[in-house]
């Protein structure tokens, strides 16, 4: 039997004791994180039984749950921590041959730092979905933030620079007002266990309340890029390595995702709160797409598309009943694997034609055809073809909201399927200059351009094959899915689980 | 004189963290930026702290036997602010390093001018 | 011009809102009244459950271990990271230094060692007396900034440095994870707690604040050295 | 000892409203520095010396340090 809290220690033991293999020998370096990512997803399938069954609390210092700091370990981190798990392994197998590829600085300890920040990071992103207290999910997505800005300006360049410092600013905003909301919270209620906030929410009226809610999810929607507050997302996302767009876009905005929805849910409880949530969610998605459809950079436009299923996910999230969220957690299991191929597909692509617009791109899918291919998936994945995974994940959403049987709500899911046609002409416009354009002629680099690497190839190929193997059996999810939701909606058994 | 008692610790915090947004909101200069972002951190932390005074409390420390323990001050937001103190300084010396690379770049440091990356 | 001075307007009135909104949340959290808290909790059974007299670190160390450990990885984050955003600079050949004057640098090489003295005693201490790790770091690293800025010549070894730290979050982890083999749960205090108020007590609290004095003074020195590196 | 407190909460404000105002980056470094010094006093008055330490050692004297280094390294003027 694994405790859960292994899944935090090892990753970040690991990452503490790089430098100390870095002396050893410069190959193993490499290695160290898929070591520690596959022992997380070792982990987290062998807990998933055993969490469906009841939730795991675990009490660190071995005091009782509203005096210590006590994980969580349900089904929608489990969910989460075997997704960081899977897409922090396929995405550092793929390292292996691209940041070697990318590396032109002189310094030796640059790859090292690469790999340790990488790992920190997920171990953040993993303490973040499991913790149980809100001021360590503070800690953990201070974590989480201060590895991605380093990563974003990893390389060293103007663009990466650039946008890692507004990033910064930006995210150290949200930061503080996220501290200054568990200040008022401890203030009002002396404790920072959220089953025991949560336990006491009631009794404050709806102003005092609403304000700590607001700052909580001002603070956390700036990482979640909900509309107002991703001016930062195009610009970190284009211009970090590919590998950490995938990151970025894999795994960091939902971890925001999850920070919200753990604290509207579970935290407050905020019935009301989930119209304007649906709304926020709506805009996302609306104006996302729409930038994304005007984009001639590929990573800008990979990145806006992230947005607008932001925006989609919150928006199913805002329709707060049991379908509702599962179908969200489901469209959010579909961006992870499909943004995460998306961008790795475009990594190599970008490297071998160096440059990052769509009209440079043409013609390449006879060059790179498993990369274009992997692309064209993750495409259609996103966009909501069957057979892949995001037909089923749409369809629950729009299931759900037909379900509300309400005339509002009919306009809503019209505004979201406007959207998921502006998503598929966008991609179609790239899968054109993909295959179907000549390759500018002119170019002397024509033998330059060959398909990716193995290293590369195989979390391609995985991303791939569970596309397509959970979008024709969508039925392997629902178990967890349902569990997951009704975790978010049940907050009595929360509660009672964590404080007995 | 009571509400200055009850309310100068809250007024100081809160006139940080005002002062500190309106720095970030209208100041171009990142270095300025920074600034704002470490008055930030302080003023939260004052907050804080502030929160979990006792008036005529004693610091939560047993340094002899004879101290009252219904009158030591709050010990957890002194455990939160060490940690906040920690992070933000972290973010300072992330964000000043940034700052050096960027004006290694660009020869400047506003941040009207430095847009390579629009739309 | 005018568009500044919108901006400034705009900046304004989101102020007023965001302090009418804090104003509005805060005036139901009365200052300085004893409020039923955890920290009662703490206060009362501190000393019997951690054996350190001073609370703060037996909260710090013990009952929120778990955040000190994603603490101390921050800034390990932050001297990567400063690390890797200007470790990519090429260093400039070597510039002239005026050398300081005699008083100035022996000044400084004579004070260097208290200050590290100072700062082991302040983490030594911190289960008795205030201070503790991060602060005792922070001392050895101005220590260090003293030498910097006093003897323009010397330079940390950047090696050394990095064991140091790798080594003392290690320590960390593995006290931690001792916990968990010995009683089930991570960061259980499994040594004895001792007598309270004498050096040798609180079981697993001093040693991991030397780690974490080792730590965060090695990455507060490695920030310096950075940042101070050719310039 | 109110007063004593009123006058360091106002040096603190003053302070940071001239480190917003001063077109020299230096001085605003050097006035957020005095600002983290109030607020350390501040924070032993309400009696929570570890804060205190630790606001002193690393807020007002390292982070001004750091910030003073890397003026040196960019422009000194806004």
């Amino acid at each position: 039997m694994v405790n859960p809290i292994l899944l935090i220690a090892v990753p970040l033991g690991l990452a503490f004791s790089i430098p100390l293999f870095g002396f050893v020998s410069k190959k193993i370096v490499k290695l160290i994180p898929i070591v520690g990512m596959l022992f997380n997803l070792i982990a987290s399938l062998i807990l998933i039984p055993k969490v469906l069954n009841k939730p795991i609390i675990v009490k660190l210092g071995g005091f009782p749950p509203p005096f210590c700091i006590n994980l969580f370990v349900g089904p929608v981190g489990i969910l989460f921590s075997c997704l960081i798990a899977l897409i922090g392994l396929l995405v550092s197998i793929y390292a292996i041959r691209y940041i070697g590829a990318q590396g032109k600085q002189s310094n030796v300890g640059q790859e090292e730092r690469y790999h340790m920040l990488y790992l920190l990071l997920l171990a953040g992103a993993t303490g973040v979905v499991l913790t149980g207290d809100i001021f360590n999910l503070f800690v953990f997505y201070e974590i989480l933030c201060i590895s991605s800005y380093a990563l974003v300006a990893y390389l060293g360049d103007k663009p990466g620079v650039e946008s890692a410092s507004k990033y910064l600013i930006q995210g150290s905003i949200g930061s503080s007002f996220i501290l200054i909301s568990i200040a008022f919270l401890y203030g009002q209620f002396g404790t920072l266990n959220m089953a025991d906030i949560a336990q006491n929410i009631n009794s404050l009226t709806s102003v005092q309340v609403f304000f700590p809610l607001i700052l909580l999810v001002t603070g956390f929607g700036i990482e979640a890029t909900i509309f107002p507050l991703n001016a930062w997302l195009p610009d970190a996302h284009s211009s970090a390595p590919s590998t950490i767009s995938a990151i970025l876009s894999g795994i960091a905005i939902e971890i925001g995702i999850y920070a919200i929805a753990r604290v509207v849910f579970t935290l407050f409880g905020a019935q009301d709160f989930f119209l304007f949530l649906l709304m926020l969610g709506l805009l996302t998605l609306l104006l996302g797409e729409l930038s994304a459809f005007s984009q001639n950079n590929i990573k800008r436009m990979l990145a806006y598309s992230s947005a607008g299923q932001m925006g989609l996910i919150l928006f199913a999230l805002g329709v707060g009943t049991t379908e509702g969220i599962a179908g969200g957690l489901f469209q959010l299991i579909t961006h992870v694997l499909s943004k995460a191929l998306l961008f790795l597909a475009t990594g190599f692509m970008i490297y071998r034609t160096g440059s990052m617009e769509i009209t440079s791109l043409q013609g390449i899918g006879r060059k790179m055809p498993l990369s274009s291919l992997a692309f064209t998936i993750g495409a259609f994945s996103l966009i909501g073809l069957p057979p892949f995974i995001g037909f089923p994940s749409k369809l629950m959403i729009v299931f759900s909201v037909l379900l509300k049987q309400n005339v509002l709500y009919t306009v809503f899911i019209v505004i979201v399927l406007i959207g998921t046609v502006i998503e598929g002409a966008y991609f179609f416009k790239v899968i054109q200059a993909l295959y179907f354009k000549e390759l500018p002629t002119q170019e002397s680099s024509d033998a330059q351009i060959q398909e990716a690497p193995l290293a590369a190839l195989i979390p391609m190929v995985i991303l791939m094959a569970l596309i397509i193997s959970i979008g024709v059996y969508p039925k392997i999810m629902t178990g967890i899915l349902n569990s997951a939701a009704s975790e978010f909606l049940d907050r009595v058994a929360y509660i009672k689980l964590v404080l007995k | 004189m009571i509400f200055l008692s009850n309310y100068i610790y809250y007024i100081g915090a809160f006139g940080l963290i005002l002062i500190a947004l309106y720095i970030l909101l209208t100041r171009h200069n990142l270095i300025k930026k920074i600034i704002g972002l470490s008055i930030l951190a302080t003023g939260v932390n004052l907050l804080i702290i502030a929160i979990g005074y006792i008036k005529e409390g004693t610091a939560p420390i047993f340094s002899n036997p004879n101290l009252n323990p219904q009158n030591m001050v709050d010990p957890v937001p002194e455990a939160l602010v060490l940690t906040a103190i920690v992070i933000s300084v972290a973010v300072l010396a992330m964000a000043l390093s940034l700052a050096i690379r960027l004006y290694k770049h660009y020869r400047t440091l506003d941040m009207r001018k430095i847009k390579e990356q629009r739309w | 011009m005018s568009n500044i001075r919108m901006r400034n307007i705009i900046g304004l009135i989101l102020l007023f809102i965001i302090a009418f909104a804090v104003i509005l949340s805060i005036i139901e959290i009365p200052f300085g009244i004893p409020k039923t808290t955890v920290g009662n909790y703490y206060i009362n059974n501190g000393i019997d459950e951690t054996g350190a007299v001073n609370i703060v670190t037996s909260v710090v160390l013990n009952y929120r271990g778990y955040d000190t450990l994603g603490e101390v990885t921050i800034l390990l984050i932050a001297a990567l990271g400063l690390g890797a955003v200007l470790g990519t600079i090429k260093r400039k050949a070597k510039k002239e230094i005026t050398p300081s004057s005699v008083v100035l640098s022996t000044g400084c090489k004579v004070l260097f060692p208290f200050i590290l003295l100072f700062g082991s005693y302040i983490f030594l201490h911190g289960h008795l007396t205030p201070g503790g790790g991060f602060q005792g770091g922070a001392i050895i690293a101005s220590g260090y900034l003293l030498v910097y800025l006093g003897c323009a010549k010397r330079r940390i070894n950047q090696n050394r440095f990095k064991i140091t730290e790798s080594l003392s979050a290690l320590i960390f982890l593995i006290v931690g994870l001792l916990g968990l083999v010995f009683g089930g749960y991570f960061l259980l205090n499994f040594l004895p707690k001792g007598i309270p108020n004498t050096l040798f007590s609180a079981g697993i609290i001093p040693i991991i604040y030397i780690a974490i004095g080792f730590k965060v003074g090695s990455e507060l020195t490695g920030v310096i050295d950075n940042l101070i590196e050719e310039s | 000892m109110i007063f004593l407190v009123t006058l360091t909460v106002f040096v603190m404000l003053a302070c940071a409203v001239a480190a917003c105002i001063l077109k020299d980056l230096l001085s605003a470094a050097i006035t957020a520095g005095v600002v983290s010094f109030c607020a350390a006093i501040l924070f032993y008055f309400l009696q929570a010396p570890d804060v205190a330490m630790a606001e002193a050692s690393i807020g007002a004297a390292l982070v001004t340090a750091i910030l003073i280094i890397a003026i040196r390294r960019t422009k000194r003027e806004e």
